[in-house]
């Protein structure tokens, strides 16, 4: 990494690499780094059903989870990387969802060029067609499913929110 | 994830097996185009369908519609919970045509 | 991350950040980080042996790698962060094995102060006695394994090496 | 991971399954130093054990010393393929009093 020549001239100072690389998100559960093909998305499940288990879910809302962050993960590989299929990485970083540990939130964060979110929705169910089902899955297991401002150095960054206890239906 | 194709009665029953996801369901989509074309009634076996995406959902609407515009039966038999679960969150449970077990679904052809 | 208040002062001049994070490791086939605490264990394996299955080993050989894996995992949990347990990460990164992709090899890492590498000894097998076990069964699953100079900002870096094909034996 | 504790005849029949790994180890340590304690045979029953770590085969070693003090008879039974594999790799596979089946460990004791 280039650092300027002088470190005084720099200020405040940088924090040392230990401080940061060291420093613990009490939330975190998992947070795995894949290269963005196909094959991954076996790695992917694996880490982020155990990783729902080890919050506390049961087997069928895992299985769930495991679902809609596979989908998610599939359009990453499928069209955020689509002008340089399998280039880049993608960053999985799953979390109890604050402030009472009611659920869990997947952060899933690619390299590519910035998606345009009004471009990315599912098709008319009734209209029968391969293709175009992940959104859907995805908003049917998930409370809470949409791109927020990616951290920097990243393309996108899609945000998954799932309570454990769905919230009472009205009427 | 494995795909194993053989005739019973007048039946092709392609029986998928394992995690029918983005790395396999394009072979998925091969193997029951290929099922289908000799014109014989396809049914696959989803019993030991242990975990299933869209991808692999879309290789069975892309069968399914193959089938409809030659003409052929394709039916789904011994669909697993898991299999069950993602079609129903699809709402494509009613699409497709669905049987308890392969008996089953070589019965139907038999009538 | 503090920053030169003026971007000309500091040169060369740092590159995007974006250009930093996309950066491929071509060998990368998954990179995990946990709490290191005893739940973190299960997502350690599932993440590890489905990895080893990516890369083309059969189940039995992932089997024995991913417990070469947790039992390294555990010393970081127990031994490293003795002083202060449960209040930092460890990092697992699973790569083929260069140059011939002939195997995996998986770095462990964690934040707690450096481990002496003398006193990591395992017990006389035929003293039998519970613990002292975890390094027996790291060295007779991996035909290398062992602490490196940790990259900067890490504690301790325990890297093993297990080849798909044992080399003959000579005698 | 569940242990799953039962009398059968003379003995005591501590069934371990599921994952044996350092966040349930100092459960299962405890369970077969508990069923220890009333001096009856123990026969623990691996046949269901999916993986087994250190921190588990070291529960089975403090249980195996704990027994062999008070002078009571500890067997494993029905090891499982992984249970047994980390066993070997460990070289405990001859330490431990290791039967095929919980019917031959009670067939043992009756001797
Ligand atoms: N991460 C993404 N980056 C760019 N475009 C996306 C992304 N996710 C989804 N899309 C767009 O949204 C559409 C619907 O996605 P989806 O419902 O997952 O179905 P499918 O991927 O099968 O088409 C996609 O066809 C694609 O055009
Ligand atoms: N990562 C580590 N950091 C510090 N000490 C370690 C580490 N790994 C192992 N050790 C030391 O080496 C000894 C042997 O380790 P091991 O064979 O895994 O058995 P156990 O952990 O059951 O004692 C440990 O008791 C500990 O003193």
């Amino acid at each position: 990494m280039s650092r300027p020549a002088d470190p005084a001239a720099a200020a405040p100072a940088a924090p040392p690499a230990r401080a940061r690389t060291a420093a613990t998100d009490s939330a975190l559960l998992a947070r795995l780094r894949v290269p963005a093909r196909p094959p991954s998305l076996r790695i992917v499940r694996r880490t982020v059903r155990e990783a729902a288990l080890v919050a506390g879910a049961d087997a069928a809302w895992a299985d769930d989870l495991m679902l809609a962050v596979d989908e998610a993960c599939q359009n990453v590989v499928r069209h955020a990387y689509a002008a340089a299929p399998e280039t880049g990485d993608m960053v999985i970083v799953v979390r109890t969802h604050p402030p009472s540990d009611d659920g869990v939130t997947v952060d899933i964060l690619d390299f590519a060029p910035a998606v345009d979110p009004t471009r990315v929705r599912g098709r008319d169910l009734d209209d029968v067609r391969p293709g175009g089902l992940g959104v859907h899955l995805i908003h049917a297991v998930c409370e809470e499913a949409g791109f927020q401002p990616p951290p920097d150095g990243a393309g996108n960054l899609f945000r998954l929110v799932k309570h454990f206890a769905k919230p009472p239906v009205d009427g | 994830m494995t795909v194993d194709i053989a005739a019973r009665g007048p039946a092709t029953v392609a029986a998928l097996s394992g995690e029918v996801d983005l790395e396999c369901s394009p072979a998925v989509r091969r193997a029951l185009l290929d099922a289908l074309r000799d014109g014989r009634p396809v049914i696959v076996d989803l019993s030991l369908v242990s975990y299933i995406d869209s991808s692999g959902i879309a290789s069975l609407v892309e069968a399914y519609q193959a089938a409809r515009k030659q003409g052929t039966a394709l039916m789904l038999a011994a669909v697993s919970p898991a299999a069950l679960r993602v079609m129903q969150l699809a709402r494509l449970d009613r699409v497709f045509n669905i049987r308890p077990t392969v008996d089953d679904a070589l019965a139907v052809l038999a009538q």
